[in-house]
């Protein structure tokens, strides 16, 4: 690790996708992400990348499809009527089975909505906003420190499922400063890619040409290529769930499962709290999809504890994913706010409190 | 220990910029820093500010609802954030540009012609860095010489602004120091 | 006197699916004639389109990537930009990339980007069964338009070579046709001529090649022939309309 | 060196287009039904092909082939 | 009801609109739905509606908004990439409240994918394909029948809520001729839309303008939209799901949950089943969202049910909401088939009777 | 002598939130006028873009809708195919209009639909901070393009009111600037034009406007107004491009 | 009671519109009905077929592996679907252009030109009334005056053709008529 | 009936466009500041004014009005 400097979120995202070995990056901007590409618009230079700024969000989904299926390390930034827009590519890249990521520094919504702070692109991101059975792993950083750790995470682990991995920040995290480190640049380049990338017969001493598609007409070999997809993903629930318990080793009567910028917001509120004498857990998610399902059973299990609450920036999705994971056994409580007010500590500590 | 400022005034006025010498200041003292903008469309001939959260430890939610301290650029940030400072809180008024009281007793109210002042070191832009200077003078969040030694840092590759700001930064201190103590 | 003729090495021996008469299998043809004569089938990468010619991939010996509909100038741009060193073209349809995929080619031709676009004309979708594509005549019956294209309703057929000639980036433009030896011998030499340019790094480079839909048009092969030589040509002229040497502008040039 | 005209009977859709281009009218199809269920094309007057290749220029299919004859012995 | 004719399920959802007063359709070709523009090109101008093939279905979305949003009742079809690029266009549509009607004749994906049957776009239309808090009111047919029907129940449904509507199909739904009798015409005119839409101050006269949009840069503002809109989900889920029990009067020792084309095989598989004696019943979402939950909890609650299963043509998206209702009362589990192989009711017979 | 000047009724009275010296503010004045000289506020629907006219509504006293960015050629033909008598006209920059929505503006004008696009060539992204537009001069600094645009990287800058010249259904395509009052002048007096012929319902018309935005040109209104003039204003050439009247094709037929 | 009946041979050959006129023939004798064609890109140069499904009670599955008659315009056709057809199946072979054998015993084999008598009446594009005509008459599966009536139906806005198909039905039926029972 | 210029000073940014477009140098920015916190433009030689509305037509704020005197009277 180097040593710590003050750095925007959307600037620390940039400049870890450098040290993670990402030269390639295209996008168009949006608020609350730009700085990510204007950032890069004199980095990627200096460094020998390729940074373009495309005609549109739908082509820059198609210039990472070329791109990665090419055989590059590449990513992409947007917001979230950017990342609507890439829902087809995402589904094209998925399906084709491309290693990729991308940043969504969610907005609210829906439609044009607003610019501040939100989680309401929950479902979009890890139930699949584009068509047919795929899933895109999913993680959400709750500090500019860990924005960058997830972006240099992202790119080994869309390697290693070839498939798209996307990071959830807000506008709190793209445009706040916090100090950050910078891990060691990884020096790896793409692997095992000759077997699949457009990267020229004659590079990879192969007369045998890679076809990069998603297209299946016979229904054996659609159906063949969706099982793979599947067992990638059962794959991902067994090798690389993330989330952090906090408060957890106490008697907590209620626990609290919230994500991102929100729990930063529920780490004070539950420090707060004990100060009073009040137990509260929470488990932080940090992978989204795949969701930490047996740990946030396991914590709904544990007998001190009586209810359960997904606290979100949205009008409540994650919560079916908790509900999902308690089956029954204790109930399941949603509170949220939508549009840019992010809840002060103050507030989750009532509603918790008044469970 | 956590305290928080909130820099306000016009886009344009480098409120964004002081915050983060501020934060930086903070950083290299140890610290655990978080600087949060205001962004987006409001911006656009509205009221820019930026909110800098230092504390001992781990800085949770980054949303503040009353912020410790206030430094005011224009009047309508005045009018908006005085209200909302914790009491005992500095609050910095540029007298130059505001011709109000920040309306309460409980404050630590110095006001400044910061603009008037930079406007004298010869380039009206430094005014924050004159509000910069006279604020830490007063709250002493941070050590100057890590202050000055920052300026310098975010200055040091505009050569044409280094000396200004430095002297900008003094300036500001000399005017808080002049100022009676509470 | 006499020549002889032999499949080229970049077509694979895989028959392919289209209708008896089709021309995607002249310009497939032609395609992997130029890449074997330039030698560049180990660092060639096509992009098919979606569009008959979805399985392109099937038909050819080198690498391929298929892109969605109407996106393959930006598959190709994103392949080109992080590897400057492969040969890229695209392959796209009529509703592919004049109706859909506008967008795209306008901002890869405007932007320069060092890869070849081949444009198949055939005044109609084919894959999806005979609708309406920008290109349609006036007057010509399709699926969904059933009266003949009303020009007072939906406007006039678009000319793409014309419209991206009207760009200042320089580029090759070209439009050509494939629906007779003769009209062949010279697309070959515009799609060869397109090529070379992205070899020599010069420009984006475009062939619009005027084709026939046999099956959707209702017409036997050689009636399509007919048609599109007295109905498409006419409208649809051939000839160069920019070279990276004429001045930025073209005809269009105020 | 004799050149000879060989027409992949498999690979034939019986288009016509070969038919209709040849200059010297050396082509028809046949009524015999290929592998595929089309009538393919073949040589009716063989004797007059002068070997011009405009029947290989225009198949879509690439069904047509003209090589050099003593090439061809081996096969 | 007039008299029986024999329809293709895509040309019966053409006419069916017709029938309830929606003369104005936009929409870009796909297979398997392309029969509907088709159909339409010719029907519109004879009942003097409006027909019009648009450049894509980026365009296709937007187009319904402006009509929409001039008052207008509109529809549009597509198929599943095409739906994903309207991604960014519902979330604008359903966040500037609009009504409007979308069919998606479902096939195979992800990607390309291929053009038969499937059920792999559950998610995308429940959960939200696009960014933000919105869902549409989605309904599933399993006839050509009910497909009209439902077309025709759609449109008061959207201007009811005022929120798009969209019916889930698929290749056989839409490729299939069955006999159909239309309803009578629904001879209304969009109601109350002077309230909102920009139909022209002169014609409502008003003084007032109407401003129809998705942004409300005032974080306030922006979550009063949304819980604007959270409210009307919550009254769909009070006043319109619907589904259809099958052989629930019995004994039944499992329970299937199934919808579409996969619940008419399951229905065959039932009633072969009940001829052996094995009585097995099944909830038939025909809206999916909002779910049949109280019901589906209810039917697995039933003291007989020792098992739930969620058949679908997917690998497995409609199952994470049975579990979520089913709240671990019996376990529940999931078949399924991807890319265009329909199960035979033999198939789903051995799966049912192995669990 | 002398003359005198009210804000016209159809101007809201609330305050722009645009930046000292915008000409958005220009435009919106002048469109205004014109509607209200031709007495069509009741019947008028505008559409608004995301940039920084995205509030635009608030200023207008008649309906709006506010399209998704660059979809709003797709709104209103949405909105004039199901409402032929209502008066649409779409307000767009040159982000929204001439990146990514080159598809739908080149489409609806094709098409001949009948509204009317007001096109605000500012050579910039306004609303998000100053990034480079399709429109951006060669050279100049934004902040995605901080040494300049480089024509070799990323092309020439689009000329909107040649390419749709480069149409060949009927249309009525201009060019003006409002930087300077006898600038001002003229640009009404085309989109009073513009705006008659849609009334007329002869044709799709565009009134492209060379524009100002001291914010992110880093400039004061002044020296805006001189860089645009000098800068702008010789590499976007104003006057008529095309009007219904000129042959199909204008100077591009070939 | 249920049966099934698959038509299948090239794209071209009316194969789809023989399957919807009987349908339409079932729905008008009372009968469920329901008719499913193949669709897509595989049409391009491929086997095109369809498949009715008659049914005394509502159709619940629209799939099914095993169908109980086949009607082969071609001998693709003919290879891929005799294999599946349940026993007892009526199979119509036509026989101007398939020249092998449905190569089961358990079957009703019917061979009859179809493609050829449609040429004699003078269109061979009605060969796929034909070969309805005479499944129809063979299989019995629906009453042959509603066949003639719902061939009318189908062709009395196409004037030019209504004769020649009216003919080729007579002329299945009679070609059937002549092979012996089996 | 004589004319009057009026400037909404709330309504003006101070841009100064008007300034540097009025043939007869009539306008200034002044040193107050307007409820918005813009120093607003001034008629510095009012009499000068030629009332030619050049300024009303740069002026992208509408803070620009000419007016006839005796309709403003009642105001
Ligand atoms: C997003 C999307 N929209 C629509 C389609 C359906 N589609 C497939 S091919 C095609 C048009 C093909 O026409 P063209 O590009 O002219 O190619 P041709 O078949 O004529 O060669 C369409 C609309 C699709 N696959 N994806
Ligand atoms: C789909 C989508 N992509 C990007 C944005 C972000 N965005 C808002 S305005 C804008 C560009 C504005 O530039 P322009 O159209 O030139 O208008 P101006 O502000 O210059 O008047 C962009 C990229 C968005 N809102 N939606
Ligand atoms: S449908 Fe038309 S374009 Fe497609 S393969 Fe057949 S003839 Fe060719
Ligand atoms: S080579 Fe020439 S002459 Fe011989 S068959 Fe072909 S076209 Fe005819
Ligand atoms: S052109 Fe080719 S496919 Fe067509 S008939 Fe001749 S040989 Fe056969
Ligand atoms: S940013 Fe530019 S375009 Fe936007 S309001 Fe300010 S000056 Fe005008
Ligand atoms: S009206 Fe003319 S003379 Fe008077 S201030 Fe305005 S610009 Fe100057
Ligand atoms: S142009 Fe208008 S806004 Fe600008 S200084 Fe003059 S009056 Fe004020
Ligand atoms: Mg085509
Ligand atoms: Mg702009």
């Amino acid at each position: 690790m180097g040593k710590k400097v003050l750095m925007k979120g959307n600037e620390a995202i940039g400049e870890a996708a450098i040290r993670a070995g990402c030269l390639n990056y295209f996008a168009y901007p949006i608020t609350p992400q730009s700085e990510v590409a204007e950032y890069l618009s004199h980095r990627m230079p200096e460094v020998g990348g390729v940074f373009l700024q495309a005609e549109s969000e739908v082509a820059v989904a198609y210039m990472i499809y070329g791109a990665a299926g090419a055989g590059a390390r590449v990513f992409t930034t947007s917001s979230s009527p950017g990342i609507s827009l890439m829902s087809e590519g995402l589904s094209y890249i998925a399906g084709a089975q491309l290693p990729a990521v991308f940043v969504n520094i969610v907005r609210g919504g829906p439609g044009l909505g607003g610019i501040l702070p939100s989680q309401g692109d929950y479902f979009q991101a890890t139930k699949g906003g584009g068509h047919g059975d795929y899933h895109l792993l999913v993680m959400a950083p709750e500090s500019v420190q860990e924005a960058a750790d997830m972006m240099m995470r992202a790119f080994p682990l869309a390697e290693k499922y070839r498939n798209p991995v996307i990071i959830l920040g807000d506008g709190l995290i793209g445009q706040m400063m916090e100090p950050v480190e910078f891990h060691d640049h990884l020096r790896t380049d793409p692997v095992n890619n000759n077997h699949w990338a457009t990267n020229g017969m004659q590079f990879r001493n192969s007369s045998k040409p890679n076809i990069v598609k998603s297209l299946f007409l016979d229904p054996d070999e659609l159906n063949e290529n969706n099982l793979i997809l599947k067992a990638k993903y059962e794959r991902m629930k067994k090798e690389d769930i993330l989330f952090e318990p906090y408060n957890m080793d106490g008697p907590y009567q209620k626990l609290i499962v919230s994500y991102g910028t929100m729990s930063r917001v529920c780490k004070t509120a539950i420090d707060n709290l004990k100060v009073k004498g009040i137990e509260v857990g929470m488990i932080r998610p940090q992978t989204l999809f795949p969701f930490p399902e047996t740990a946030v059973f396991e914590a709904a299990a544990k007998e001190s504890c009586k209810a359960v609450i997904s606290i979100e920036l949205s009008m409540g999705q994650m919560v079916e994913d908790v509900q999902r994971c308690v089956q029954g056994l204790r109930p399941v409580h949603w509170y949220g706010e939508c549009g840019g007010n992010v809840p002060t500590p103050e507030k989750v500590m009532d509603v918790v409190t008044s469970l | 220990m956590q305290s928080e400022v909130m820099f306000a005034g016009f886009g344009g006025q480098g409120i964004l910029m002081s915050g983060k010498v501020l934060a930086h200041a903070a950083m290299e003292e140890g610290h655990e820093v978080l600087w949060m903008p205001s962004y987006g469309p409001e911006m656009r001939g509205g009221t820019a500010y930026c909110l800098v959260m230092i504390s001992d430890r781990l800085i949770g939610s980054p949303v503040v609802r009353n912020p410790s301290h206030l430094v005011a650029m224009n009047r309508p940030s005045l009018e908006k954030f005085a209200p909302l400072i914790k009491p005992a809180g500095v609050v910095l008024i540029n007298s130059s540009l505001i011709a109000i009281d920040a309306g309460r007793e409980d404050l630590d109210v110095i006001k400044i012609p910061v603009t008037a002042i930079a406007k004298e070191l010869g380039n009206v832009r430094a005014a924050n860095i004159v509000a910069l200077g006279a604020f830490v003078e007063r709250s002493k969040i941070v050590g100057f010489d890590t202050l000055r030694h920052c300026v310098h840092e975010e200055f040091v590759n505009k050569k044409n602004f280094l000396s200004l700001n430095m002297n900008a930064l003094e300036e500001g201190k000399k005017a808080a120091e002049m100022l009676p103590k509470k | 006197m006499g020549k002889t003729y032999q499949k080229p090495e970049a077509l694979s021996d895989q028959h392919t699916h289209y209708c008896p008469g089709c021309t995607h299998g002249v310009i497939h043809r032609l395609i992997a004639e130029i890449i074997d004569e330039l030698d560049i089938r180990g660092r060639c990468v096509g992009v098919a389109p979606v569009g008959c010619a979805v399985l392109a991939y099937n038909y050819f010996v080198f690498d391929f990537q298929e892109a969605a509909h109407g996106r393959a100038p930006a598959v190709a741009t994103g392949i080109k930009r992080v590897r400057p060193d492969l040969f890229v073209f695209t392959y796209q349809g009529d509703g592919d990339l004049a109706s859909i995929g506008m967008g795209e080619i306008i901002h890869a031709a405007n932007r320069g980007e060092k890869f070849t676009s081949i444009f198949v004309n055939n005044a109609i979708y084919g894959m999806t069964g005979g609708q309406m594509a920008p290109t349609t005549m006036p007057g010509q019956h399709t699926t969904t338009s059933p009266f003949g294209r009303d020009v007072e309703d939906v406007g006039m057929p678009l000319k793409m070579a014309e419209l991206l000639a009207a760009l200042q980036t320089p580029a090759y433009i070209t439009r050509q046709a494939v629906i007779k030896p003769k009209y062949i011998v010279k697309a070959k030499k515009a799609i060869k001529k397109a090529f070379t340019y992205q070899l020599e790094k010069r420009c984006f480079s475009f062939v619009e090649l005027i084709s026939t839909c046999p099956t959707n048009w209702a017409m036997t092969p050689n009636e399509s022939v007919k048609w599109a030589e007295d109905t498409l040509l006419s409208y649809y002229e051939l000839g160069e309309y920019k070279t990276p040497e004429s001045l930025s502008g073209g005809a269009n040039a105020k | 060196m004799a050149l000879k005209h060989i027409i992949d009977v498999d690979r034939c859709k019986g288009c016509g287009l070969c038919v209709t281009i040849c200059p010297k009218n050396v082509l028809e199809i046949s009524d015999k039904v290929n592998t595929k269920g089309y009538f393919p094309v073949y040589q009716a007057r063989a004797e007059d092909c002068i070997f011009c290749t405009k029947c290989c220029i225009m198949c879509p299919d690439v069904a047509i082939t003209i090589v050099e004859e003593n090439k061809q012995s081996a096969a």
